[in-house]
């Protein structure tokens, strides 16, 4: 039964963002807002980042306990030495898309992407991912010209011309396809998940000292989220004032527009069966293969088995 | 006099506009998209439906940029002190002040957060490290610029160190150590913005990379002409500061 | 005239009953890039007896400034010693004063500032010493500029604030280069006048340099002529007038005889 | 002499050894993370493994860093003349530099890849914005300083104002110009990075990045201390280029 | 000896065939803050003949520099006129050369570099000119310092330095505030005699501030001795003395004589 013990007998735990809070990250604040975490006793923080890197810095150094972390990062980290490991995974579709203008490159078939230029980040892991998606889909990877342009840049960048394509989160679509209407032209978005790129992406991980030190912070933690998950999904227009009472600068519609498009890398038939954060052993071999495939690693990879703790979902699932 | 008063009010405001002419301009003209550059209008409309919300942001930011810069400043100038009056420790410290100077923030923000957190110290530790920079080798400059003459009046009167660098070094080397804080205190400026895109909820960068993530450019460079207007007016404190400590230098200005 | 023929007793020269401050044998040797080399002072050797006036004579660029500051500890000398009161001297003494050849005054003090100076150093300002400075601002005539700064006073006003901020505390030993050099004729017999006075009050020892020949004779026990660069000492002159001095005194024989005397060693042909 | 030279190289390498040892006994005892910082060790096994990689990345920095501060220096002494000797100019362009200063690169980033594109310009527009200030604000108060008499001096022999300026202001105000260019030119390496993170496919900037986003610390901190250094060495030319031109200034120095 | 005793004929007292300068009811009053304002010349009128050489006597602080300063056109009069070869003045003349009260070196030049500084200023240097620079650094005795910097030189040498920059080309007007304030007797002769000389050759008109009687009387046509401030010219001694002028002079009854008349324009009582 939920008690609604006196602050003091909460446990604090943070938890550290993949990146600054938006609408995709409405479901932790729902969480937050209905209460659910101080319903399993936990005094939840959460905390902003500045992707991957930062997050698992953030779990290597204590500063977060818990932290929204994506699959290629969980390997990449573990082959750096630290011990940190999924317990729920989110995002069951990788959240990579090509962005490109309709009277431009107009990226609509994996084909296309031979020979495309690209902005992407030197800062992030998914130019590598593309390559990888490329090589899987029988194209050549080296035919890819990526320019480092900075996520502020990069739209810029693609409605000013100076590259034809963009990468980033689906998440950006909304405010892309503005742009692009002030551009007089129209945004085409090329989601790699629906051409077959099959890649576990951010879910939630903690390092495993934590985990075998703490394993009911973790469940419970977990459980409340995925409550929030839920939750957000119902109901997006109360999610999202949850989160805008917390954090500043975001407006309701942009809110709602992303949750809506989260909903389609969360809602999978696997959630639909399995519940909210659950994921299969052997899609994380696969998640593992492609990475070591595809992904530059310096150290030596882990095993599969390393990647995640498993029964830490709560008993009943929480299917959306 | 009152006359150069109003000159000292009008100019800068003829530069002002003359930046918003050309900015309105380019963006007609060329009819830029407003994500990549909203027009002035369409910032001034931005600024002023979020005008609550872009306040609310400036207070931290503006805190962290104050004690920032007094940071930089306290350490700065004592720093500059060693530096300037010893030969050894010149040479010994220098690599390594440089070495806090020529790397990206940015960069080493990770180690920064472990060690100060993501409250407001990791965003004073970063405004100091942009800011102290500037402090320290004009402020040595100015230091070892002080009339040998001078010097060697404090010497025959037998003052002692903390003497002669109160009384005679530090009044000979303001005019440095006011340029020297100018361009610190824009500095501090970057530095929090910096402090605040690396980790934390509040301030007017993290709205700015809030409302640049949300492609909401007129938001975006709402908070960027308020991050200006918060660097001019911390200069114009240095600028006004620096006339009432220097009275005898007349045509003081900028 | 040769410093050969002085030396057998230059050290008594400025005799006095009790020594306040023997040089011996001093020298001054600035190294210049490329091993060249500026030979200031030669071998200056002389005493200062306990509250004398020795007035220092010498050609522009001689070595005067440079002695008097080895004297004050700014500079080391090259070779041989300084003692004031027994001590060998390597460093500022505790208890002098120097008045710059320039004004050197701080252009960021008020004229009573800069006068207040070696009092806040000295930790010495109370309502008194501040009375005192002004009532020195007064008697050098800088009454009404007590709240300007230098740059706006003319040159012989700074030389004459430069003069106060050494008189207002209470040196055993004053040192002055030149500290007249930019007065008129008037003001700088009543700055005369005032010294000796302050002098005669607290028996305070100085060592001076001029140009002028007259002043020199007028203020000193005695004067030192040095000689060309690199400078050592040519001639002693004694100047046997009693304290006070009168302004009567310049038209005595006696006076014209030692200006033509201390103008002979100067190597001025009269 | 030779004893100084000596000393001159001497005491640096004590100060890079001291923040090497901190460094080293820090990660020890801390038993920090790798992927947080990594120990000099580490850091140096990852610069030499990769050593022609960074040396490969070396030279499209260093070349933004020298041509961002030679703009700087040629386009910031100029505004500082204008600026010093115009009090009308003064007032009409500060703010427009203020403005210029304060606001974060990052943010202003997407204008200046589209008025300068990928190629080496944009790193060289953010690494003279960068770097601008400091000349700018630094020259301007030593061409102020500039000794009245000497000013006097020049009027009354009817110089032009660009000979008042060459002949008297300028090798008047060079330890100020100098203070600003030392100051500039470790900001430069900032702005080039900068300016990587911004749009680039090389420099140490960009392999900086490319290292952070696979967590090879290592490397990344590799990267960084190849940047420190690269700082240092541009510093160590201002201050010989200042020795050199100012042989009267003996106690010359940093 | 009020300037109204003065005024019937002061334009004409300094006269010579032809007028090389007029000076008319020149004034000058510097405001000070809050109201209080320092009144530093006051109708300062007379006439300056061409070739003339006119020495400036007054107590310090009455405003010989800031006079010099308004004819230089380094300064502008709060009322009244100065016509320099019918010209008004409102700023530097084309052809004057101006010898400061402070040496007014730059720092980062060696000494023959400041010499120069007139010459690249008006693109005169040439091998001619660069001769002439060394010559006149030899005549004021700096030979061997040609490559020194300001910094390593005594307050004379400075001096002198600041001599020869103004006299390395040929002006019209030489103004010199003290110009030898900071030489040793004998220097200052040998300083006179190659100030007389160049006169002689060029033809320049000479207005010089000095402190010494005897020093504007050798030199001049007309001694201007000037009140306490606020200053306006007290009295005209023209020195009927031919030129070139000698040594012996000095001890010529009239020379004490003028000397006498100065000293009682100065309030000097003897
Ligand atoms: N810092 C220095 N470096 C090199 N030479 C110097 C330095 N200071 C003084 N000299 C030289 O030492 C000599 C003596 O200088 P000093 O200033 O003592 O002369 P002085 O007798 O005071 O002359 P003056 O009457 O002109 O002031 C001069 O030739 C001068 O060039
Ligand atoms: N910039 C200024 N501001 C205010 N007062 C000034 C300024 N310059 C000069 N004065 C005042 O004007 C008066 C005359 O000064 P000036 O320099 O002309 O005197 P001077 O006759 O040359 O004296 P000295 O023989 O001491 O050099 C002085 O009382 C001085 O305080
Ligand atoms: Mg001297
Ligand atoms: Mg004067």
């Amino acid at each position: 039964a939920p008690t609604f013990g006196l602050a003091q007998e909460l446990t604090k735990v943070t938890f550290s963002l993949d990146f600054i809070p938006l609408g995709r990250h409405a479901a932790w604040y729902a969480a937050l807002g209905e209460g659910y975490f101080t319903e399993e006793g936990l005094d939840v923080t959460i905390i902003p980042s500045q992707g991957t890197a930062q997050v698992m810095q953030a779990i290597a150094s204590n500063t977060a306990q818990l932290g929204f972390v994506d699959l290629p990062g969980v390997v990449l980290a573990q082959a750096a030495g630290t011990d940190i490991r999924m317990v729920a995974v989110n995002y069951q579709k990788a959240p990579y898309a090509i962005f490109s203008l309709a009277n431009g490159a107009n990226v609509t078939d994996t084909k296309q992407l031979e020979g495309l230029t690209i902005g992407s980040g030197a800062g992030s892991i998914t130019p590598q991912v593309i390559k990888g998606f490329m090589k899987q889909s029988g194209l050549d990877p080296a035919s890819l010209n990526v320019s480092n342009v900075a996520p502020p840049a990069r739209a810029s960048a693609l409605l000013s011309g100076q590259v034809p394509s963009i990468e980033f989160f689906i998440m950006s679509k909304p405010g892309l396809e503005k742009g692009a209407k002030d551009a007089s032209t129209s945004l085409t978005t090329f989601l790699m998940a629906d051409h077959g790129l099959e890649l576990y992406s951010n879910g939630i991980g903690a390092s495993q000292a934590f985990i075998e030190a703490h394993p009911d912070v973790v469940r419970k933690f977990v459980r409340a989220a995925l409550r929030g998950w839920k939750f957000t999904l119902d109901n997006p227009d109360a999610a999202a004032d949850h989160q805008m009472k917390v954090v500043d600068g975001l407006s309701k519609p942009a809110i709602l527009a992303e949750i809506d498009i989260v909903r389609e890398l969360v809602v999978t038939e696997d959630t639909k069966k399995n519940g909210l954060g659950s994921f299969e052993a052997s899609k994380m071999e696969a998640g593992l293969k492609f990475v070591t495939d595809n992904l530059a690693i310096t150290g030596t990879a882990p095993s599969a088995d390393k990647l995640y703790v498993e029964g830490f979902l709560p008993d009943e699932p929480v299917k959306p | 006099m009152i006359l150069d008063r109003v000159f000292r009010a009008i100019y800068p405001l003829i530069g002002l506009a003359l930046i918003l002419a050309a900015w309105q301009a380019y963006t007609q003209f060329f009819a830029v998209n407003r994500i990549i550059l909203p027009s002035p209008m369409d910032v001034l409309v931005a600024s002023n439906d979020n005008f609550g919300l872009l306040l609310r942001h400036l207070w931290p930011t503006l805190l962290e940029c104050v004690l920032g810069f007094m940071l930089a400043m306290a350490i700065g100038v004592p720093v500059a002190v060693a530096v300037a009056n010893s030969q050894i420790l010149n040479l010994t410290l220098y690599p390594v002040l440089i070495a806090m100077q020529s790397v990206p923030k940015v960069a080493v923000a990770p180690i920064i957060l472990v060690w100060f957190g993501l409250g407001i110290e990791s965003k004073l530790a970063i405004a100091f490290l942009v800011a102290f920079f500037p402090v320290v080798v004009d402020t040595a400059t100015g230091l070892r610029a002080t009339p040998k003459g001078l010097l060697e009046l404090a010497q025959s009167l037998r003052a002692s160190p903390l003497q002669v660098f109160w009384k005679v070094q530090f009044p000979s080397a303001l005019p440095f150590v006011f340029a020297g804080a100018k361009v610190a205190v824009t500095l501090t400026v970057i530095g929090a913005v910096i402090g605040e895109f690396v980790g934390s909820n509040e301030g007017l960068g993290n709205l700015l990379l809030t409302a640049n993530s949300q492609l909401n450019s007129p938001l975006a460079w709402a908070a960027l002409v308020w991050l200006s207007l918060l660097g001019m007016g911390l200069f114009g404190a240095v600028a006004l500061a620096e006339r009432i400590a220097m009275p005898w230098a007349k045509n003081g200005g900028h | 005239m040769s410093k050969d023929a002085l030396s057998a007793t230059p050290t008594e020269a400025a005799g006095s009953n009790t020594v306040f401050a023997r040089f011996d044998r001093v020298g001054k040797i600035f190294k210049l890039p490329g091993d060249r080399q500026i030979d200031a002072l030669e071998d200056v050797s002389f005493t200062l007896g306990r509250g004398k006036l020795v007035g220092l004579l010498g050609p522009s660029g001689c070595g005067k400034t440079t002695f008097l500051r080895i004297v004050a500890g700014l500079e080391t000398a090259t070779y041989g010693t300084v003692t004031i009161e027994g001590k060998l001297v390597n460093g500022p003494h505790p208890n002098f004063a120097f008045v710059f050849q320039q004004a050197n005054l701080m252009n960021w003090r008020t004229v009573l500032k800069n006068v207040l100076f070696p009092l806040e150093i000295r930790g010495e300002v109370t309502r008194a010493s501040i009375e005192r400075a002004r009532d020195l601002l007064n008697l050098v005539g800088l009454h009404g500029f007590e709240d300007r700064y230098p740059s706006e006073l003319s040159g012989g006003m700074q030389q004459r604030v430069a003069l106060c901020r050494a008189l207002v505390y209470d040196a055993k030993l004053l040192l002055m280069d030149e500290p007249f050099g930019a007065l008129d004729e008037l003001k700088r017999m009543e700055m005369h006048d005032l010294l000796l006075d302050i002098r005669l009050r607290t028996g305070v020892s100085v060592m001076f340099v001029t140009h002028s020949i007259s002043e020199a004779i007028y203020l000193s026990d005695t004067v030192a002529v040095f000689s060309k660069r690199p400078a050592t000492i040519a001639r002693f002159i004694d100047i046997d007038f009693p304290y006070p001095r009168e302004n009567a005194m310049r038209y005595e024989m006696k006076f014209t005889e030692y200006e033509h005397e201390a103008g002979r060693a100067l190597g001025i042909a009269r």
